[in-house]
């Protein structure tokens, strides 16, 4: 039985661990950088102990020195949260060589997922369809190009050891295929330093749908329903929703059943996802299988009611699956917004700095997993995501109206975020109708869209925006002529 | 005092016509009487009531003719001027002078992980200058205008802040 | 249609009542005292008027104040939250005749449940079983020691205006109910002006079980299942649950629908809560309506999805009942405790002041409707529930457990709480095996079981106390001698 | 310095051995070498880690022999002497001293309704001196111990304040 969790690493992930281990009465083991020491999953753990310097290489990313702490701490489970080592094969099996509860699937199967042209060739095996490509790696770009012209661009360079939209590249001809294989070969090589390159049809207006799966060491098998993630920008999510509105009851079951096959076909254990394209005719292709807790897990837990990272303990105990598919039943609808720490005009560039103030939302079905607290500050050395801010509803309506009304109430002073940007998708009748797509903000002109939003916003505000500027010199009138009396209550 | 804010056509004359204590003013914007209710002050910010509502700003930079604030999270740039200076700004042609900025600075904090333009090259509008590594995520700087760079500030490897100079071109 | 609501209120309730009118595209109107200026309602409102002074009678119990608000804000409808000008019938009166949409039950209705003398005999008309006592007011102390001898001591004594257990005594004997007379009529004299005293037969072991109960204005009654309140301190409720441990389907259909023919005898419309007390022996006797909005409607909202201040809003919109009772599906388990600032080991005396941090509790099956927020103020003008805080499970067991998760991570600086006292009534096995009793505090001698468990908090703390006192020496001297450096990172 | 903490029966030997510089020192408490890593530190509170520990704790009341205060929300009273004041304490009988104490104070803020005891009454302990309003409740204030009230300080319609003298009884 786990007992002492030690949680490899940092933000709104580790908080969330921590949350259900003290729940469930097991202690837990933090880690941080020298960037980290103020967080607050190092004043929330049982144990809390610094493991390095600031980049990610020198601390979250150091399997020997991870390692020292587990051994050091007593614990005796490890949760690696996603990004960073998650889906890491040879940590997860330095962990399996010393006899450490690694909370994912097995090194092996961890592998063979992660290694996307053997996991595509598994899948044909187990009879679940992929999307056309080439049938490995590809050795240079000219090979790449060769397959291209075969398949028809536009295609995807996507690196093997890519994950969460970063080393892909969309390109639409034979020039700028030269281009973006330098680009995702330099992201790769940075990112994990090595770089292995697929070719995939690029499929136009697709949705991005996944499906939540759990598998436990006895071979029991489920789909905790499907997630819709096609709100994205540069291939990485920004809103994802369940139920899916294109997934009916029939496509929800025949769909998962395929999900359920890929498990097994890769003799997946604990919690993945299962991620399909879905084209505009309707077909589901499968993409990959992430093989750790994704960021948007909260929605399905909202749905089916489930406390996933208690089952991944409950799994990685060894317990047989406590529900069987027929058990589960889809509650409501469920919106999470990730809210980045970015500017949308500059193209998304990261936005860091401290934070001197804050305003989290709360209320009925409202749920926010963030690390922010008044006084903190967001690092430039991690992921931009700072919150994600979930809703829940009897209707699809109630939870998109509750989500809009709680970005509303989201106030983080000194950065820039994608609040604004939300309000705008949100709005829109586009979304509201569930006309999604992966290039949904291009396709609807949501960034201008945006920036139209935010010129009435700026009508509706300018006569408190002229009573704050005269607020303001007013003030400094008064302090230099040494009153400055009835400016403060 | 008349201010402009971007984006907005009207502009506004405002003056404070009265001071009630307890952090309390009667103000004038064009023609209209408000209540100002201040419930806290800073240089940093204020929250204050204007007539019944609530509203928070946060105050960036301001020189005495420009004022940049976040007004409830709307970022809004104030021209703020007498009407002397109306009149001395109008006759200079004031108002165009954004394409004569020789400075690029950065716009977002992170580390330079390549420099492509050297000193003396002439550059394009749009042409990539460095390449900087943020959140892990690259993000590339690019000229803001046609012209030579004729000086590069940063080298590979350097930490760049928001705001610093990347280089000059002219 | 309602567009525009104001909320007679302050505090949590407001904030509550604010989320949901910002979700359905209502405008809200906040009305605040001196005191509350900074007050994150008067913050959150689309608008906020100033109504008086921080004693609640010149400013929330101002009907004229509030009124003149009504017309000048041009709201059409009014949310009075609970408390304050809630169950006052004048006021609901003064709305109708002003043709504002009270939203509440009508003034009649309110008067009739607010009379507990003619409600009861309502509900003895209607079939709705109520504990013995005078079969009206009674005239004295003399007159109430009649009756007290008659039904046999304990009993109570009530004053027909109190309320959450203000204005209420337990007499065990003459003597007591000299005594006990003249502090619930001094106590209700205080509250409302007046006083009127009716003398009930005081059962022992009782539980406090409640129904959440609605009425549409076409006659549509339905009951939101129940809720068990019986952890109590001075009569006030300080932890709510639902399910009740002790009722199961059957019962909840049986005394549900006494709670819906308790709704039709008084002709109640919106929402309310019919309270009863459990004898030990299993009956459930009537004890009265409350005809408002009720503090602890979260756990209902949690247990059957439903947004009980939209269903408010919907009546008093003059709409349809938008289900049917057999559509009410119970899903899982909901706790509250109610988060007082007030020191446990001085009699529960009230504990105000600022404070300066503030950790709200959040993650999945957790909310906190709360309106604090760090650099706040604890008044003691207003009553001490400072937050309420709310869990979700499955299972009881797993709503407990998040309780007691989230009560570790509630961090309120500069004043006394409730919360260590929530942790051991949490903690302790009778809690967990649903022993309860309104008298549960003094019967398992929760107050001297709170002191043994702080006893051992203080020996597991001792040496961080030190170090912590180690450093403030270290910190002084090193000021002193204007080092100071390495004190702060 | 020794310290003790109430209802603690351990005493315990504390004494920082090394300034590791950033906040960071080697302190031994007992027997046992401690880190202590200190996060954010003001006359008001601190926090730190203990080993490898989170604390918070915030500084109320002390002078130099007593402190109180507030860790991870423990209310704490912490007795501080060094060897020699040890001595000194035990033999002038110290420890027993609660009682000699004459002020009755108000352990809430409240307005005062009622007072029920007079100059020169005399009064046995748990009798009510007074009667406190706030938020919304009557509270009491009793007598401390037996004795006689040799002045009364609040009247009827007084606002008190958390700590203020209600009466001196003697």
């Amino acid at each position: 039985m786990i007992e002492k969790v030690l949680i490899a690493n940092r933000g709104e992930i580790a908080l969330r661990v921590i949350r259900t281990c003290r729940a469930l009465g097991i202690k837990t083991v933090a880690v941080y950088s020298d960037e980290d020491a103020n967080s607050l999953h190092v004043k929330q753990a049982t144990e809390s102990y610094h493991i390095g310097e600031a980049a990610p290489a020198k601390s979250y990313l150091n399997q020997e020195k991870i390692l020292e702490v587990m051994l050091s701490s007593g614990a005796d489970a490890i949760h690696p949260g996603y990004g960073f080592l998650s889906e890491n094969d040879d940590f997860a099996r330095l962990c399996e060589k010393n006899k450490i509860n690694f909370i994912g699937p097995s090194a092996d199967s961890m592998n063979l997922c992660g290694d996307k042209m053997k996991c595509k060739a598994a899948m044909l095996k187990a009879g679940v369809p992929t999307v056309p490509g080439s049938p490995g790696l590809v050795k240079d770009a000219k090979d790449a190009a060769r397959i291209a012209n075969d398949i028809g661009y536009p295609v995807m360079l996507k690196s093997v050891y890519g994950g969460g939209g970063r080393g892909i590249r969309i390109v639409n001809n034979d020039k700028e295929l030269h281009g973006g294989y330098e680009s995702v070969t330099g992201e790769s090589i940075a990112a994990v330093g090595k770089s292995a390159i697929l070719v995939e049809k690029f499929l136009e207006k697709t949705r991005h749908i996944e499906y939540q799966m759990a598998r436990d060491m006895h071979g029991n098998t489920v789909h905790i329903f499907e997630r819709e993630c096609s709100i994205q920008r540069r291939n990485q999510k920004l809103i994802e929703q369940t139920p899916s509105p294109v997934v009916d009851e029939e496509t929800r079951a025949r769909i998962g059943q395929l999900v359920c096959n890929a498990a097994d076909a890769v003799d997946y254990t604990n919690l993945g996802t299962a991620e399909f394209l879905r084209a505009d005719n309707g077909e589901f292709y499968f993409i990959e299988i992430n093989a750790r807790l994704q960021v948007e897990h909260p929605i399905t837990e909202y749905v089916s009611g489930l406390d996933l990272v208690k089952l991944q303990i409950d799994i990685a105990n060894g317990e047989p699956m406590p529900f069987r598919q027929e058990d589960l039943r889809m509650n409501g609808y469920a919106i999470e917004c990730r809210i980045n720490a970015e500017d949308t005009f500059l193209d998304f560039a990261p936005s860091t700095g401290p934070v001197p103030d804050v305003n989290i939302p709360a209320g009925p079905g409202v749920r926010c997993d963030t690390y922010l607290y008044p006084g903190c500050t967001v690092s430039p050395f991690y992921d931009s995501l700072m919150a994600k801010l979930v809703t829940w509803g009897q209707t699809f309506e109630e939870s998109r109206s509750r989500m809009l009304a709680a970005l509303d109430d989201f106030y983080i002073q000194g950065v820039e975020t994608s609040i604004p940007l939300y309000k705008t998708i949100l709005g829109s009748k586009e979304y509201k109708n569930g006309n999604l797509s992966t290039d949904f903000l291009k396709r609807y002109g949501m960034v201008d869209r945006l920036a139209e939003d935010l010129k009435k916003e700026k009508e509706l505000k300018a006569e408190a925006a002229v009573a704050a500027a005269m607020a303001y010199s007013e003030y400094f009138k008064s302090r230099v002529q040494g009153a400055g009396q009835g400016w403060k209550r | 005092m008349n201010y402009k804010i971007q984006d907005v056509k009207k502009s506004f004359d405002g003056v404070i016509t009265r001071n009630l204590g307890g952090g309390e003013f009667i103000i004038r914007i064009n023609d209209a009487e408000h209540n100002l209710k201040i419930l806290e002050m800073s240089t940093k910010g204020i929250e204050f009531i204007l007539d019944q509502r609530y509203h928070r700003a946060r105050y960036l930079e301001n020189s005495t003719s420009e004022m940049s604030i976040v007004i409830d999270n709307v970022p809004v740039t104030i021209n703020m001027h007498t009407h002397f200076d109306d009149i001395v700004y109008k006759n200079s042609g004031g108002g165009g002078a954004v394409n004569a900025q020789t400075s690029l600075k950065s716009q977002i904090p992170g580390k330079v992980v390549s420099v492509t333009v050297s000193e003396g090259d002439s550059v394009k509008k749009g042409d990539v200058v460095c390449t900087l590594e943020s959140m892990k995520m690259q993000v590339t700087v690019k000229a803001h205008k046609d012209g030579t760079a004729t000086s590069v500030i940063v080298k590979e490897g350097d930490t760049v802040a928001k705001g610093d100079l990347i280089a000059e071109i002219k």
